[in-house]
């Protein structure tokens, strides 16, 4: 019992671990890939690990208010929490019924914290970085929410588990209802704030928004968040699209499944963030009203066509994976 | 109209510049401080609406500062220089902001940078300088070199102690 | 929301340079802006006066570092007015080949940072990449990447180095190719699309009262170009349009003017004027000396009087008005930048009304030269 | 630096050493244009030189740089801000001056409004002489910057803390007021 307790909580550890690595490996790629579009040689790609181990090792003088000093854990503690709720290549840490909704809840908690400290910080460049960062929330769970609505209606659960384990049986949600994975997509780049929805962050406006006052440790903190953020994102698309990775039946086949599956998942939300890199090297980014419109416009349209289209396969046509 | 016969009805003698390389027609006219402002509407209600520059210029040995106001017209193609003399004690004069907004600009520099006092421009003040302790820069008697040895030579270097260079 | 200030500059990098302005904003929206000049004043007329009319040519081409050429070009051309000096017919065209070149460099360089203030920093790194390759020919030409010192009163320093039109013209070839590049990625995009129109606008009727000039001026639909209006150089012999709103050729005509795409548009459209420039320079490129016989450098005497000479620079109409007391030194010097409306009045007042978003985007559209504000 | 976190496991000089590893390998600079130098920054950030293959990169804030580039003359107003800038950084970090003009004046030698020597009012780890320095100059100085922190020899923010009082009292020399 004890053992088993002990066997989860290491992978757990690993897990989560593993997690970080692959974001902080993905954020170097993506420079690098950038650096290329860009006629550049770019970094190395370990050189976010360099970033991060200096900026863990300055020292930090940057005294504000202990909300301040508290964000950037709370953020970074949010999206630990996230990741431990999603499967990873099959693998669930912590799962209950129902749990997209609580997904839904728990989505906001990291950048709500984030929020919060750079509203402490008191500089008006933060402020106005948090209060796009919270619109630009807003607008695109508009898609989000039809998008997974459509998904709970066509695989008729709200669990992840279930539905991993339906797409595994049945078919992938992309190839199920490829119009709903076309609208998360367009969501997810918001969700990731990369260009064209980079606005809150947007260094020639605001200087970078919220992560203004933030320096030393505390941006050490943030770049662990938002290498959680990438893998959070990114694997979010592939558990509600993709299947989660799962190839193998762990029940058929054991550790080797979940290794296997481990590796897909990885390589499916490496594609899956490869989109976005190359889609935000070539587009200027939006003013956050026009981001507003352009997401409440064609990816709800896109969503509610996709909603339409989960709604009449599994109502009328009677298909039940 | 051409600026020679706008010349002409305001009175003003004017003279040609010379000119190399451009080949547009320079007119310098002087005009007394009190009619200038009615020279300037008169001037850009007949095409001379494009006000390029306001210079001022130290005349330390005449005691006088000349104020040149410069008007180009794309219609006639031709450049006016209207110039002013004030005294160089207590210069004084009037903002002429409400005829081109751009002269506010002019006139917060050379309030600052000559010492040109303009009744009714709100704005003067500390402009590009900051935390400035001598007279305004620009005037011919202001020495530059002194000033530089006065305020940045004299600041010692950093003791560390040992280490001497 | 309570109406909060925001500082940008002098260290941000949505700001053109080491330039401050001083933000009013209610919401989301600029209710004032103030200009903050000074960050770089050198008091270069005050150094000028203290030069001799020959050592003043090192000291010019400092005041608009983007484009250092237009400064040693206008003060050669005023003090050959005051001299009444003819300049012989190659260094003229030596001259403009000189400027058209600096004139490309420097819209470059505007483009790559009007594109990375609105986030496509792709556009930046390609333009600012292909610069290079003209430094590279300054380099040859005169020795500096930057601060050429290579156009003098009476001439220019030096005769072209052999083989140096042949080069030109591969750059040209080269550069002409990558546009299309910057075509399909800028000025074919999307979000630009819905980015730059109708924003930043300058009033049409206001414009030429405000002292509004250059590509910003015929972004508002007047074709006033001094190269055109007031020829120097070698400009008169040469064959180029103006492009001016709404003639944009191939390219969609959005919004109503004077706005930020306008005017990169104009920007955009210029460098493929300035190429066709440099083409016919090549071609009509005459011989002959390249300078007059200069007096002795230490005691030129400049006879006393007022010269004004003025440039079309890549942001505008570029000016020095020289006085001369008939001595060694220049009496006075007053330099009519461009950027000294355009940054600070015209920017005061378009920026009322404006989303903070859009700001940084005017100023680089704008292509405001700090150093030139405050000399 | 900042104190050892396993002083039991790593040996003090250890841990100098691996600050110092990362603090080279990663030196994030400030987007400040002070002077005319900023110029040739273009070039060396992009395709032809591209100094993000040392992994510096340009931050908008100066909390989170290390690195502050003083690009040219720094005119009396100027110093204010560069001095404020400076403070805001966060330990450790590194000043390069550009050009002639932060050595000695430069060819501003005489104006009255640029203060000549750097390094009265700021601690300067490395010079870049030339007007303009060329960008290979530039990367030239990057990498001699990071073989002197490796070999610890830059140590301008130790030298700010420890002569603080002359540094202020230098700079207070100049400005009038500190405030604002």
């Amino acid at each position: 019992m004890v053992t088993d307790w002990l066997i989860h909580a290491g992978l757990v550890a690993l897990y989560l671990f593993l997690a970080m690595v692959i974001g902080l490996l993905f954020m170097g790629i993506a420079r690098k890939i950038t650096a290329r579009i860009q006629n550049r040689v770019g970094p190395p790609i370990y050189q976010n690990f360099l970033d991060l181990g200096k900026l863990l090792a300055k020292k930090t003088n940057i005294k504000h208010n202990w909300i301040f000093d508290f964000a950037p854990l709370f953020g970074l503690g949010g999206v630990l929490l996230i990741l431990a709720y999603l499967p990873m290549g099959g693998y669930i840490m912590l799962s209950g019924q129902g749990d997209l909704i609580l997904l839904l809840y728990i989505l906001a908690i990291p950048a709500l914290g984030f929020a919060l400290g750079s509203g402490a910080s008191g500089n008006p460049n933060a402020g106005v970085g948090v209060m796009r960062a919270l619109t630009l929330m807003l607008s695109y769970e508009m898609p989000f929410l039809i998008v997974i609505l459509s998904l709970m209606i066509f695989y008729n659960t709200a669990s992840l588990s279930v539905l991993l384990q339906k797409q595994m049986n049945y078919l992938w949600g992309i190839a199920a209802l490829p119009i709903s994975a076309l609208a998360a997509d367009i969501a997810l780049q918001g969700m990731m704030a990369e260009k064209p929805f980079d606005i809150p962050i947007a260094p020639h406006e605001i200087a970078s928004g919220p992560l203004v006052e933030f320096g030393g440790k505390y941006l050490g903190l943030l770049m662990l968040y938002s290498a959680g953020s990438i893998v959070v994102e990114t694997s979010l698309f592939v558990d509600l699209f993709l299947g989660g990775g799962i190839v193998l039946n762990p029940t058929v086949y054991g550790t080797l499944a979940y290794f296997v599956n481990y590796l897909v998942w990885l390589a499916l939300i490496f594609v899956v963030w490869m989109i976005a890199i190359f889609v935000n090297a070539v587009f200027p980014r939006f003013r956050i009203e026009q981001a507003f419109k352009f997401y409440w416009k064609w990816p709800t349209v896109i969503a509610i066509a996709g909603l339409v289209q989960a709604y009449v396969m599994s109502v009328f046509l009677g298909v039940v994976p | 109209m051409k600026a020679e016969q706008i010349f002409k009805e305001l009175g003003l003698e004017f003279e040609k510049l010379k000119v190399k390389g451009n080949t547009l027609p320079r007119y310098k006219a002087e005009v007394k401080p009190e009619k200038l402002e009615e020279a300037i509407i008169k001037f850009k209600s007949n095409g001379f609406n494009h006000f390029v520059a306001l210079s001022c210029i130290d005349w330390i040995k005449d005691e006088k500062f000349e104020l040149v106001y410069h008007l180009f017209s794309y219609k006639e193609k031709e450049d006016v220089f209207l110039s002013i003399f004030l005294p160089r004690k207590e210069p004084k004069y009037k903002t002429l902001r409400h005829l081109f907004p751009q002269i506010e600009t002019y006139e917060r520099e050379i309030h600052e940078m000559f010492g040109v006092e303009f009744e009714g421009n709100d704005r003067l003040g500390e402009f590009i300088l900051e935390d400035w302790d001598d007279m305004p820069p620009m005037r011919k008697d202001f020495d530059t070199v002194a000033y530089a040895k006065k305020k940045y030579e004299s600041v010692p270097l950093i003791d560390e102690g040992g280490e001497k260079e | 929301m309570k109406e909060f200030e925001l500082f940008i500059g002098p260290q941000h990098p949505g700001i053109t340079g080491n330039f401050m302005y001083h933000l009013w904003v209610d919401g989301d929206t600029i209710v004032k802006a103030e200009a903050h000049p000074g960050y770089l004043h050198r008091g270069f007329e005050k150094l000028m006066e203290r030069r001799t009319w020959q050592m003043n040519v090192a000291l010019i081409p400092r005041i608009c570092v983007p484009e250092p050429d237009v400064n040693e070009a206008v003060y050669a051309m005023a003090v050959e007015s005051l001299m009444d000096w003819d300049i012989p017919e190659r260094a003229k065209y030596i001259r403009t080949m000189v400027l058209e070149m600096a004139r490309i460099s420097s819209h470059l360089l505007t483009m790559g940072g009007y594109a990375g203030s609105i986030g496509l920093y792709t556009v930046g790194q390609w333009a600012v990449g292909d610069r290079d390759y003209l430094l590279d020919l300054f380099e040859q030409l005169t020795g500096a990447r930057v601060y050429h010192i290579f156009i003098f009163p009476g001439g220019v320093r030096w005769d072209l180095p052999d083989g140096f039109l042949r080069k030109l013209e591969k750059v040209l070839n080269y550069l002409e190719s990558r546009l299309e590049f910057y075509d399909k990625l800028l000025f074919a995009n999307e979000v630009f699309f819905r980015r730059a129109p109708d924003v930043g606008v300058i009033p049409e009727d206001k414009a030429i009262e405000w002292g509004v000039t250059g590509p910003n001026l015929r972004a508002c639909g007047y074709n006033y170009d001094i190269r055109k209006l007031d020829p120097y150089a070698a400009y008169p012999d040469l064959d180029f349009e103006i492009p001016h709103y709404p003639k944009f050729g191939d390219f969609e005509v959005l919004g109503h003017g004077c706005d930020c795409y306008s005017r990169m548009l104009v920007r955009r459209l210029e460098i493929e004027q300035s190429i066709k420039i440099l083409r016919q320079v090549i071609k009509k490129m005459p011989e002959g000396p390249h300078t007059l016989k200069l007096p002795n450098p230490l005691a030129w005497k400049v006879p006393a009087g007022y010269a004004y000479a003025r440039v079309e620079s890549s942001k505008g109409e570029y000016g020095y008005f020289v006085i001369s007391d008939g001595g060694k030194m220049p009496y006075r010097v007053h330099v009519r930048g461009p950027s000294y409306t355009h940054g600070i009045n015209v920017t005061e007042t378009i920026a009322k009304g404006l989303n903070i978003a859009d700001f940084s985007q005017t100023i680089f559209s704008l292509d405001v030269c700090a150093p030139d504000i405050e000399r | 630096m900042n104190e050892n976190p396993l002083p039991s496991i790593i040996p003090d000089k250890e841990w100098k050493k691996i600050q110092r590893m990362l603090s080279k390998r990663s030196l994030w600079m400030i987007h400040f244009c002070t002077g005319c130098g900023a110029m040739e920054m273009p070039p060396v950030m992009t395709s032809r030189y591209d100094m993000e293959r040392f992994g510096i990169i340009p931050m908008a804030t100066p909390r989170q740089a290390d690195l502050l580039l003083v690009t040219g003359y720094v005119a009396t107003k100027t110093l204010k801000r560069i001095v404020r800038v400076y403070e805001q950084m966060q330990d450790p970090k590194y000043v390069i001056a550009f050009g002639s003009c932060p050595i000695n004046g430069g060819i501003y030698w005489d104006s009255y409004n640029i203060i000549k020597r750097l390094d009265k009012y700021i601690p300067v780890d490395m010079y870049i002489a030339g007007c303009m320095p060329r960008p290979e100059a530039i990367m030239d100085a990057f990498l001699k910057l990071m073989k002197d922190i490796d070999e610890g020899k830059a140590n301008g923010w130790m030298r700010y803390r420890k002569y603080y009082d002359q540094y202020r009292r230098n700079q207070m020399r100049i400005f009038k007021r500190w405030d604002e």
